[in-house]
Order: structure tokens, then C-alpha cells, then sequence
């Protein structure tokens, strides 16, 4: 890459819990790639789904925030690992387009917010802006081995119109990076078909069913790993699952990535950058196997 | 009898029997209510619509005028939309020359099966010319200077 | 010219929303006009003869009716006027019910404006000139585009009928898409066995010339007499001496070629003859996987043909044929449903349309008329039937229905139950449209009798699931959601217009819809008319049609030019270009512009004048908006006619 | 079972009410249920959402607001990705659920009080503080923490903190909590 990218980076509340390793990997990922990321400053919650349940007008106030921080910086654009903050702070740019709607939210605000941020997924970004074939010439360490499925959820592609990303039912975006990392791609028939999302805590029981349904469907297709994008699906699927098995009487100890971690592990970079030891479906063996297999590949060659 | 005061404001229409005309009764079979000020002129062809006809009828006292012919390339008769296009175009472009705001005038496509594009382009046009209110008239020496000048141009 | 104005109520079609009594009134204060009367139906009978009556009492030399669209009675009136002595262009019609009544319910606003128009047509009628239509002779041969169903139906009926019949279809076979089913709703008859003979008949008839594997590159002429210059694809076999032996296709060693005909099921050879009951019998070559062609080696066609028509070297060749009507029967394509993400958008081997399983079902097809999954080759035991697929759905483009899937869906799943009897079929639906005779109970055998389940609901998404596909729609009748797991999804796929739709009704200067289909002259009394004199339509180009409205649509077709041919000349219309030869500077614009080279030069008193070809004008009229000194002019619509309908409107 | 007046029974203002705040028209549902057959979480529905649709068509106000279905929709946007019309059910979801909450109708009372605890949370740090988010929820249902299992196997990830992260912003959008609280109360 000649042209140096260049982003205002939102992480979004779970970056700092739950999701800490989306997080990391996403910045590791980045630096390795020289793009650079500065963070919206002193950035809050977007509101992700409860805010938009009780009211669109506070759900976007509560973007719109983050949007006018953006513009502090100078920036008309900003980019964010999380597609339910990327789905809320565009909607709320969107949204804000209609006049009354607008000063109904700006009445809610300290002052009024400039929203004409364009909102990407870092994922987007990879893609379009960096180029897939542009990380194959960067990776060192191929996946070698790597029977992967690749899990988008519901929101990264939909509605088709808002996101204006990939395909809606059936998105290529990871399985192709994972295809140039080196990894052996089975298509995953329910890419987009929701996990369960935020009714973890009040409804466990909807979350097992759906999750469940995700696992057994990536065990189905001899999937060794599954590649996610969001810290719901992840969260679900990983933290989960013991859970899941207890509740379905399965026994799957799939690994659950963050695709920013296969991509930076593809990278060179550490397993301690990327949050490796943060995921609960412990991917030891896996990450040992994929080294073995390199380790053959290349006395063969 | 006059314009309906204050409610209506003259417009010509020019339409292609073939496409047009037959697109407004379809609209009318449809029931698709439009507003009244329109006057309708059959022509065989968009092609037959002699500039001189659009800027008569505004000297005369119409405050707008709408051409409505065959979507290019579906011409009855192969290539008479193009014809008129081209020449009502110049004439467009001259009428500011003799004071008439271009909006006075529009050249639109419409098909017999398209009723419902009719609606909306009648009834949008009416709109444009209700924002422009009435046009200003041309009369006595004038009016004939104007004429001859627009024959010479066309 | 003393006038007289009828203004008609059409029941309350028009009275209801325009107070007729007053436009009449008022249109008896206008210039000319010395009768002017209200009538409930002018068209009617009664009505007709008030007008033949008040010609003859008040001794009117013109009249004027406001009622409907010329579209719709200007003939009739023009012959009523005939009738009491009148020439019949002494005629003009207002459109108070179309562009007025049905519109917009102001009375005042409405009345108002239909005044407007009766003085219009007022003043147009007082500068009308009688017109006289000359004779000219006609070429009694007519030009059937497609052979499918129903232009082998339009064809045979000419034929038999006495006319020569030039049939053009664009694939190397005839016989359409019909060709391709098994059986028929809602008999169940073979399909081959009723469209094979009338095939052959084709082939036979001494009265039909066939250009198969051709294409119509241009059409020029009108009524009476057209020009068409046909385009005779290559083939790279010469017709003539080919007979049909097949030979060639068992020793083609190139067997990768898309199988158009059997609908992408399973492969043909590079030189192939679609199907046995093929007409004509001739084989082509696919130069996109002959390899002689493509890398210049091989030639084992050529090598084995014991008749030696092979010729690598063919081109396309160009013919042209004159005849005086065309009947356009270019039938439909299914819609390209890759746009259904849900059902896999072709991803899955064994989702497959509705017209690659009756494929499967024909005996003389790919499978032998076996049921068999493509993916594996194994017997389904589920066969899951989706309706509606690119029928009714907005967000794909296609509101509109389909019309005939319904059936054929139904026809297909007890057919399943003939071939499997140990398998189930499973019909998602909206609403079932089984509108014609024995159709509704054809739909209720197959749900009473061959046990098919019918499921209210569309279907959101197909996935595989093992060797199984997961269909998951929903039952709108239970309100639940459902799962079937499916061992075969047949997609009822819509029709659309035939892919170049579009460009032919162009070379045609026929008109289209928004989605492609041809316009009919008129939705109820015209079905088969277009608006061009001398074309016709039958069949699907039209919209969507079952089998037995497309024939019925050729036959129809096919009367309406034995009708038309039924006379030794036609009559031109006179609404043609005449000269003033003292205006006339032989500038030769006017012929430089006219479409239809109706206009040629001539000398007169040692002077370059223009002169009109009358029985070619077609009455565009754009040679007198060109002429610089209005010497040429339309008749009926002249300069004077139109300006005196623009004054009768603009005057301050 | 209920027998409905259609005439009696069709609340109007209802309907102008819901297409007004979704932006769509509720007559472009001709009822394929293609929206339920590819809901996720169809399973939990008291009331499928094609019935939700066709409910509110019929302006069936009291019916659709109780239902629990609207506590369970997790705006996955499938039903509005495929439907035929072209219509935002999601949206129309969600403009059901501000109207049940507006009337004080709380549906499956856990959902709507998770909801609750996770804006206070933001509400009180600027982000969303997740143990604060579940003490807060378990307090107010009272119930005990299923997911208490979780806790030996996040906890030493470091992934659980026990303070929020600090944000100076956060007196903001507490203030847009407050302001949207006065709005309301209008």
C-alpha cells in the first residue's frame, strides 16, 4: 500500500470488557498493516439495541454524540469492529438526514451534533479500502490446516440499503480473507442467521437454542473454528457454549475467533497481542496443530 | 369561457397519439385523479410539433406548455421523437430570449401502458407552473417582432 | 360548415362529474355550431341515429361528439356521419371521459374544461376537408416470429387458410417451450403427442417457408406491404443435404456443450440436434465448444457425415422476404431467480426450476424421465414445490402473476406421485389461481387424491442440512413457522419478457409495458391488435399465458389477417402529406427527413419540386414541422388545424 | 375464543399511529408469512410477526401491544431483508415496542428490565459498566444469576472489571437521559 489509511477508531463499551480481545487484535492488526487508528475522543455508549427498543430519537441522540466527536476531529468518517454500534451510528446519520427528526434529537443534545460521518466496519475497510489481495502478499505465517466456517450474524449486511456492504444473504467478505490467510474455507450455510444476541442474561433459553443450532450446523460441515465479526455472536458462541452443551446435551469445544485474530496470527504477530488467552473454548490444540501442519508443509517443499 | 379564476392557470398539452395520448386514457381508465388546468392537442406524432405551436401558445396566453411523445427509440413511426427533440430543444433554449422561464415549457416520455408516470407528470408539471403563477403576455407590435424573431431562429 | 355538437352522458360515467346539458349549451353559442344537444349513449343505437337524423333536419355539413377516447369510437361515428352522407372526416371527437370525467371529481372545474375541448374540436372541425382513401394492392403472405405453440397455431390457421406463412424462430428446433413439458394440465396428455403432429405439419405444410436457427435484423414497409430481412445464423451445416441421422452428434468428442434445451440438465455435444422430434431435424454446431473451431482441431463431424454438410466456414446469410401482415408470437423466458440469495441463488445443486423437472419427468429427456437429485443421482423421497418465485413480489421487480404456475406446480406433483410412488410432495403457496375449466378441481385431485401437501406461506430460506435441504417457510393458516426437510426444492420460476423483447417491438414500432410484454390495441376488444396496422400477437409476448389461451390467441391472430387479406387491396389512410406546389421551393428538406422515403422529387414546368408517394406516407407529419415554407402539409392536421385548436384555448 | 368485531373493534389512530412513526404503509402486507418463517425467534412469540402484522392491519391495538413477541424481537432485520413488499417490519417492530412501553405495557418483564438496567448503566457512566449492568438486573428481578457458572472462566481473563471505565463526557449523556425523560413526560 502506497497511500497510508488513515481512521477515527470508535470501539464501542464491550471493547473495554467482554470483548477485549476484538478489540486488541483489531489495533495489533492495524499497526501491522500500517493503518493508523486514533480513537474518538472521550467517545460514550451508542445506545446498541436497548436505547433503539425505548425510543429512536434518544438512540440516535445517544450517536450522535459519538458522530460530533468524530467531526471534532476533522474527520468525516470513522470505523468501528462492532456491527451493532456500526448499525446504530449509521442509522443515526441516516436518520438525522429527515429535518424534524433531527431537531427532535439535537433538542436532546448539549448542542446540536454534526452527523455526516460516513460509519464503516473495520472489516469493510480491510476489504475495500486495503485490499484482500494486498494482505496475502503480508502474510508470514499461512493457516496451514485450518478447516474453518465463517459466521457474519445478523446485522454487519442488513437492512442491504443502510449498510451498503457485501451480500445480505449470503456475505464472502471473512471467508475470503481467510482463504488468502491460507485456511481451508467450508461454506457455512447460516452465515447470517441471528445468535441469540443481547437475550443472553434475560432469555439464556433463546440463546441456547440459537447458538446451539450455529454450533451443531459448524460441526456439521467439519468446521475446526468458527470466524465471527461481532462481540454478541462471539460472546455467545465462545463464553457460551459450555453452557450450550450443558443445556443441549452436546459436546462441541469449538473455538470461536475474532477474524482480527486469525488475520493478525496470519500477520506474525503474537498470540498475547491478539488476546488469544482471552477466548474461553481454549484454541491451544488447534493453534499447536496449524504449526505442525506448517512445520510438514515446508520439509515437504 | 375563461380560465377558472384563481383555481386554474392555461396548459397546452402536445401528445403523440400513439404513446402518450393513449397513456392518459390509460390513466384516466385507472381513475388517477390529476388536476384540471391541462388541455390536451392530439398529434400523430411528436414529430409533427412545429416549435412555432409552443411559443404561439404562450404568446397567446398559456402559461405552460407540456410535450409529451415516445420513449426513444419506441417511435411509431422510427424516428419522429428524435426529430422533435432536436428542434425543441433550440427552441427551449430560446425562450428566456423572448421572456419566458424555461420551467414554462417541458418535453417528457410517456407510454400508452404508462397511466400512472401520467399522473405524476401531470400532475407535477401543474404544480411548477402554479409556483410560477401566470406568464407574462406579449401583445400588439411586439408580439409579431417576437414571432418573426423566433421564426428567423427556428 | 353549419356544426353540430352531441355531448354524451355515458350513463353517469361522464353526467356524474360534468354537467353535459350546460357544455352543450354552451357549445351552441360558438361560431358554426347550430345544433348542440346532450345524449345519454351516443354510441348506442338510438344515439347514432340522432346524429344521422339532426344531419338531415339541420342539413349539418360537420360534427362534433364529446364522449369517450377517439381510441374507442372515432371509427364508429366517423361511420355514422358516413352513413347520413357525410364524409367521414367531417368528424371531430372530444375526450370529456378519459381526460376529464374519470379524472378528477370538480363538476365545475370539469365542465369548465370539457368546453374547452368541444371548442377545440369546434374550430379543428371547421377547417376539416373531406379526404378520400386511395386503393393499393397488398402482398397476401404473412411473417410468424416464433414457433412456438402459438405461432404454430397462427401458422397452421393461415396456412390452411390459403395464405403463404413465412415462419422465423430464433432456436433451431420449433416447438417452444411447450416442447419441453411432459405432460399438460389439467389432462395430464403428453405434451409431444398433441404439439408433435401440428410440428410436423409445419414442416410440411406446402404453404410454410421455415427459417429456424434465424433472426429478424430488419422490418421496414407497413400494412399491405412489408419488407423483413431475416438473418440466417450459421449453423456450420448445410441444411439442405443434412439428414438428421445424428451420426455426427455419437462421434463428437466434444460432450461439454450447455444443453439449452433440456434446460442445463446435464451436457449435449458441440454438434447437437436439440431433441429427437426435433423440427427441423437438422444439426447445428455450438461454436463456443466445437474445438474445430475454437483451436481448429478435431473435425470428426466432417470426417463421419456421410452426406459431407459440414462447413466450418459457414457465415451468416441474410434473406428478405416480402409479405403483408406479421404475427408476433415470441412467447416468454423464465425469470432469472439468482436473485433469491434465501434459496441458495444456484448454489445448491439440488434447487432447480420447474422447467428443468419436467426435464427430468420427459422420457426423451437427460434422466430418461427419471426423478433423480443432480447433486447425487439418488430418488428424492420429499420434493418440496416453492410458488411465486419472481411472481408477486415487489422487491424483485415483478408484481405481477405469473398466471400458470399454480397449474403446472399441481400437474408436477401429481406427476411426482406417478414416478415415486413412495414420495411426498410439499406445495408452498399464496393463493391458489387455478381460474379455468377443470383447473380448480386439477388442484384439488392433487391435494384429495395424490395426497400433496399444500402449505399456506412463502419460503425464507433454503439451506443444506447433510445430504438434505432445510426448507423453512411458514404456515399463515397455523401461524407457525415450518421446517421440511427436502431431499429436492422445485422453484415454480415466473415468466418475463422473451430476453430482445424490446429491440423487436422497436424494429416493429410496436409499443411495450414496463416490464416488456407488447401492448394489445385494446385491453378488451383488441386483444390480439396492436396499434400498428398489419402486426399482430399471439401468446405469451403479450403477457403471461397458459397453453390454451396461446392457441386460442393464434387462431385469433390468424383470423384477424385471413380477415384483413380477405380483400384484394386496402384502403390507404388519407390523413397522408399533400404539396402546394406554388409554396414548394424544391429545398429537398421534407425528403431528407421523411422515415419512409414517401417523398421523391419531381419537375414541374422546369422547377425541382416535392412530391408525395400517397399509399407510402404513413402520416408522421414531420416533413411539414420541417418544411421552412409550409408548402407541404398533413392533412388533418395542417398548420391552420392545429393553430386554430391552440387559439380556441389561449386567447387571454 | 374471542370472537372480533372487524368494524367495531379497528382502532384507526392506531394504524395512523404506527405507519406515521415506522414510515410504512401497513396495507402493502398482502400476509405470505414469509417475515415469520424467517424469524429466529419465531419460537418465542406468543404472537408470530406476520399475525403482529396482520393484527395492526386490523387495527387491533390492545392485542398487538400485549404481546410478548415485542420483548423478543431482536431487530435481526431477516423479516425486512426478505419481505416481497419491501416493508420495515423490524422498524414496525420496534415502533410497537416504544407504544406498549408508552402504555405501560412490559411484555416479558425480564427483557424490558435488562433493557432498563443496560440504558441506566450508560446512563451513569457514559458506556455501559457490565457488572454494574448485572447487579443492577439482578437486583431488580430479584433472581438469582444464571450465569453465575460464567464467573471462574471470565474472571481470570480479565475481562470482567470491577470499576467502570472513566469518561468525562459521561455528565452528557446523562443529561441527554434526563432531557429525553422531560420530552416524554410532555
Amino acid at each position: 500500500m502506497n497511500t497510508s489509511l488513515n481512521y477515527a477508531y470508535y470501539p464501542g463499551c464491550s471493547s473495554t470488557g467482554t470483548s477485549i480481545e476484538y478489540d486488541m487484535s483489531s489495533r495489533a492488526v492495524c499497526a501491522a498493516l500500517d493503518i493508523k487508528l486514533t480513537d474518538v475522543p472521550d467517545w460514550s455508549c451508542c445506545g446498541s439495541t436497548p436505547a433503539h427498543t425505548v425510543d429512536h430519537s434518544l438512540s440516535s441522540a445517544l450517536s450522535a454524540r459519538n458522530l460530533d466527536q468524530v467531526a471534532s476531529m476533522g474527520l468525516d468518517s470513522c470505523i468501528t469492529p462492532c456491527p451493532s454500534c456500526l448499525a446504530n451510528l449509521k442509522t443515526a446519520k441516516h436518520r438525522m438526514e429527515d429535518e424534524g427528526f433531527r431537531d427532535k434529537v439535537n433538542n436532546l443534545l448539549d448542542k446540536p451534533a454534526n452527523t455526516k460521518i460516513e460509519t464503516k466496519s473495520v472489516l469493510q475497510i480491510l476489504v475495500e479500502d486495503y485490499g484482500i489481495e494486498n494482505i496475502r502478499k503480508k502474510v508470514v505465517k499461512p493457516l496451514t490446516g485450518l478447516v474453518v466456517g465463517a459466521y457474519y450474524g445478523c446485522i454487519l449486511n442488513r437492512p442491504a440499503e443502510l449498510m451498503q456492504f457485501d451480500d445480505r444473504e449470503h456475505p464472502m467478505a471473512m471467508d475470503n480473507i481467510m482463504e488468502a490467510l491460507g485456511a481451508t474455507v467450508v461454506p457455512f450455510p447460516l452465515k447470517v442467521e441471528c445468535c441469540g444476541a443481547s437475550f443472553g442474561i434475560p432469555r439464556k433459553d433463546v440463546v441456547m437454542r440459537l447458538s446451539g443450532k450455529l454450533l451443531d450446523t459448524a460441526k456439521s460441515i467439519g468446521a475446526m473454528a468458527l470466524v465471527t465479526a461481532c462481540p454478541l455472536c462471539q460472546m455467545n458462541l465462545d463464553m457460551r457454549q459450555d453452557q450450550i452443551n450443558h443445556a443441549n446435551g452436546s459436546h462441541h469445544k469449538i473455538p470461536i475467533f475474532y477474524f482480527t485474530q486469525l488475520l493478525g496470527l496470519a500477520l506474525g504477530l503474537t498470540e498475547k497481542e491478539l488476546g488469544m488467552n482471552k477466548l474461553c473454548v481454549s484454541p491451544r490444540t488447534l493453534l499447536d496443530f496449524m504449526v505442525n501442519e506448517e512445520n510438514i508443509k515446508e520439509k515437504a517443499a | 369561457m375563461p380560465v377558472l379564476t384563481g383555481k386554474e392557470l392555461r396548459i397546452v398539452g402536445f401528445l403523440c397519439n400513439w404513446c402518450s395520448y393513449g397513456g392518459a386514457d390509460t390513466a384516466g381508465i385507472g381513475r388517477f385523479n390529476q388536476p384540471t388546468d391541462l388541455r390536451i392537442i392530439k398529434v400523430p406524432c411528436s414529430g409533427r410539433i412545429d416549435p412555432l405551436f409552443v411559443v404561439k401558445a404562450l404568446m397567446n396566453g398559456a402559461d405552460g406548455v407540456l410535450v409529451s411523445g415516445c420513449h426513444p427509440r419506441d417511435c411509431h413511426y422510427a424516428e419522429g421523437n428524435f426529430y422533435a427533440r432536436r428542434r425543441l430543444e433550440i427552441m427551449h433554449n430560446f425562450l428566456p430570449i423572448i421572456g419566458y422561464e424555461p420551467e414554462r415549457f417541458e418535453y417528457t416520455w410517456v407510454s400508452a401502458s404508462e397511466g400512472q408516470r401520467w399522473q405524476q407528470v401531470v400532475t407535477s408539471f401543474t404544480e411548477q407552473i402554479h409556483k410560477l403563477g401566470p406568464a407574462p403576455k406579449i401583445l400588439g407590435p411586439e408580439a409579431s417582432d417576437t414571432l418573426s424573431l423566433m421564426q428567423a431562429a427556428l | 360548415m353549419k356544426v353540430g355538437v352531441f355531448v354524451c352522458h355515458c350513463g353517469s360515467n361522464i353526467e356524474a362529474t360534468v354537467d353535459t346539458a350546460a357544455v352543450a349549451a354552451a357549445a351552441r353559442e360558438f361560431p358554426g355550431v347550430v345544433f348542440a344537444t346532450d345524449t345519454m349513449y351516443t354510441c348506442s343505437e338510438p344515439g347514432q341515429d340522432e346524429i344521422v337524423n339532426a344531419i338531415k333536419e339541420h342539413n349539418l355539413g360537420g360534427i362534433v361528439v364529446a364522449s369517450c377516447t377517439p381510441r374507442m369510437h372515432e371509427q364508429t361515428f366517423r361511420r355514422t356521419v358516413e352513413r347520413a352522407g357525410l364524409n367521414k372526416y367531417l368528424f371531430e371527437m372530444a375526450n370529456i371521459r378519459e381526460h376529464v370525467s374519470w379524472i378528477g371529481k370538480d363538476r365545475e372545474a370539469n365542465t369548465n374544461k370539457s368546453v374547452d375541448l368541444v371548442r377545440m374540436a369546434t374550430e379543428k372541425l371547421l377547417r376539416n376537408r373531406p379526404l378520400y382513401s386511395k386503393k393499393f394492392d397488398i402482398n397476401k403472405r404473412v411473417l410468424v416470429i416464433g414457433g412456438g405453440v402459438a405461432g404454430i397455431q397462427a401458422a397452421l390457421d393461415c396456412a390452411d387458410g390459403g395464405l403463404e406463412v413465412v415462419m422465423v424462430e430464433k432456436t433451431s428446433t420449433i416447438g417452444g417451450k411447450m416442447a419441453k413439458l411432459d405432460k399438460t394440465f389439467p389432462t395430464v396428455d403428453c405434451s409431444s403427442c398433441i404439439l408433435g403432429p401440428r410440428m410436423v405439419d409445419v414442416a410440411q405444410h406446402p404453404n410454410i417457408t421455415l427459417y429456424a436457427y434465424s433472426e429478424i435484423e430488419e422490418i421496414n414497409g407497413y400494412v399491405g406491404n412489408f419488407e423483413i430481412k431475416v438473418k440466417k445464423k450459421a449453423t456450420y451445416v448445410n441444411w439442405d443435404s443434412c439428414t438428421g441421422c445424428g451420426i455426427c452428434m455419437e462421434k463428437c468428442p466434444s460432450k461439454k456443450a450447455t444443453d439449452y434445451f433440456n434446460e442445463g440438465i446435464g451436457k449435449t455435444t458441440a454438434i447437437n440436434i436439440p431433441f429427437p422430434q426435433a423440427i427441423p431435424k437438422k444439426a447445428k454446431i455450438d461454436p463456443d465448444f466445437c474445438t474445430k473451431l475454437t483451436k481448429g482441431k478435431c473435425g470428426v463431424c466432417a470426417k463421419v457425415c456421410p452426406s459431407g454438410c459440414i462447413d466450418y466456414e459457414m457465415q451468416d446469410e441474410f434473406v428478405t422476404e416480402k409479405v403483408g401482415a406479421i404475427v408476433t408470437a415470441t412467447g416468454y423466458d423464465l425469470f432469472d431467480w439468482s436473485v433469491y440469495g434465501e434459496y441458495g441463488a444456484g448454489r445448491y445443486p439440488d434447487v432447480i426450476t420447474g422447467l428443468q423437472y419436467e426435464r427430468m419427468l420427459s422420457a426423451s429427456g437427460p434422466t430418461g424421465g427419471h426423478i433423480k437429485r443432480p447433486s447425487d443421482g439418488k430418488e428424492p423421497k420429499n420434493i418440496v414445490f416453492i410458488q411465486c418465485v419472481g411472481s408477486r413480489d415487489k422487491s424483485v421487480g415483478r408484481p405481477y402473476c405469473t398466471g400458470f404456475c399454480c397449474m403446472y406446480t399441481a400437474k408436477q406433483a401429481i406427476l411426482t406421485k406417478d414416478h415415486l410412488p413412495d414420495s411426498q410432495s410439499y406445495v408452498f403457496y399464496m393463493d391458489i389461481r387455478a381460474v379455468g375449466k377443470l383447473y380448480d378441481e386439477f388442484t384439488r385431485r392433487a391435494m384429495e387424491e395424490y395426497d400433496t401437501k399444500y402449505i399456506r406461506g412463502r419460503v425464507s430460506m433454503i439451506y443444506p442440512k447433510g445430504e438434505k435441504l432445510l426448507v423453512r417457510g411458514a404456515d399463515t393458516l397455523m401461524g407457525s413457522q415450518v421446517e421440511v426437510d427436502a431431499d429436492l426444492v422445485v422453484l415454480a420460476v415466473g415468466a418475463e419478457a422473451s430476453a430482445g423483447a424490446s429491440e423487436l417491438a422497436e424494429k416493429l414500432r410496436i409499443s411495450y409495458d414496463s416490464y416488456g410484454f407488447y401492448m394489445e390495441g385494446h385491453p378488451k376488444l383488441k386483444p390480439v391488435e396492436t396499434n400498428t396496422a398489419g402486426v399482430y400477437l399471439a401468446g405469451a409476448c403479450q403477457g403471461p399465458k397458459d397453453i390454451p389461451s396461446s392457441v386460442a390467441q393464434g387462431s385469433a391472430a390468424a383470423a384477424k389477417v385471413l380477415g384483413l387479406f380477405s380483400k384484394d387491396q386496402l384502403e390507404s389512410d388519407p390523413q397522408v402529406s399533400i404539396v402546394d406546389i406554388k409554396r414548394c421551393i424544391g429545398c429537398g428538406k421534407c425528403i431528407q427527413t421523411c422515415p419512409f422515403g414517401a417523398i421523391k422529387e419531381m419537375e414541374f414546368r422546369g422547377m425541382v419540386k416535392a412530391d408525395v408517394i400517397e399509399t407510402i406516407c404513413q402520416g408522421c407529419g414531420i416533413c411539414t414541422s420541417t418544411c421552412p415554407q409550409g408548402a407541404i402539409q398533413l392533412q388533418h392536421s395542417t398548420d391552420n388545424q392545429i393553430l386554430s385548436e391552440v387559439n380556441a384555448l389561449c386567447q387571454f | 375464543m374471542k370472537v372480533i368485531n372487524i368494524n367495531l373493534s379497528y382502532n384507526s389512530d392506531f394504524v395512523t399511529q404506527v405507519e406515521e412513526e415506522s414510515g410504512q404503509k401497513l396495507n402493502n402486507c398482502y400476509q405470505c408469512g414469509k417475515c415469520t418463517a424467517g424469524c429466529p425467534y419465531t419460537e418465542e412469540y406468543d404472537i408470530s410477526v406476520s399475525q403482529i402484522m396482520r393484527l395492526t392491519q386490523a387495527g387491533q391495538k390492545e392485542q398487538v401491544l400485549q404481546a410478548n413477541s415485542l420483548w423478543l424481537c431482536a431487530t435481526c432485520e431477516s423479516c425486512t431483508a426478505r419481505c416481497p413488499n419491501q416493508i420495515d417490519v423490524a422498524r414496525i417492530m420496534d415502533v410497537l415496542r416504544h407504544m406498549a412501553r408508552k402504555e405501560g405495557y412490559v411484555g416479558t418483564g425480564r427483557v424490558k428490565t435488562f433493557w432498563d438496567s443496560f440504558l441506566s448503566s450508560v446512563k451513569n457512566n457514559g458506556r455501559v459498566f457490565e457488572v454494574g449492568l448485572l447487579v443492577n438486573y439482578i437486583s431488580h428481578t430479584g433472581r438469582f444469576w444464571t450465569d453465575i457458572g460464567l464467573g471462574p472462566k471470565v474472571l481470570p481473563k480479565g475481562k470482567i472489571h470491577f470499576k467502570p471505565t472513566e469518561m468525562q463526557g459521561k455528565k452528557e449523556v446523562a443529561k441527554i437521559f434526563m432531557r429525553f425523560k422531560e420530552e416524554s413526560a410532555r
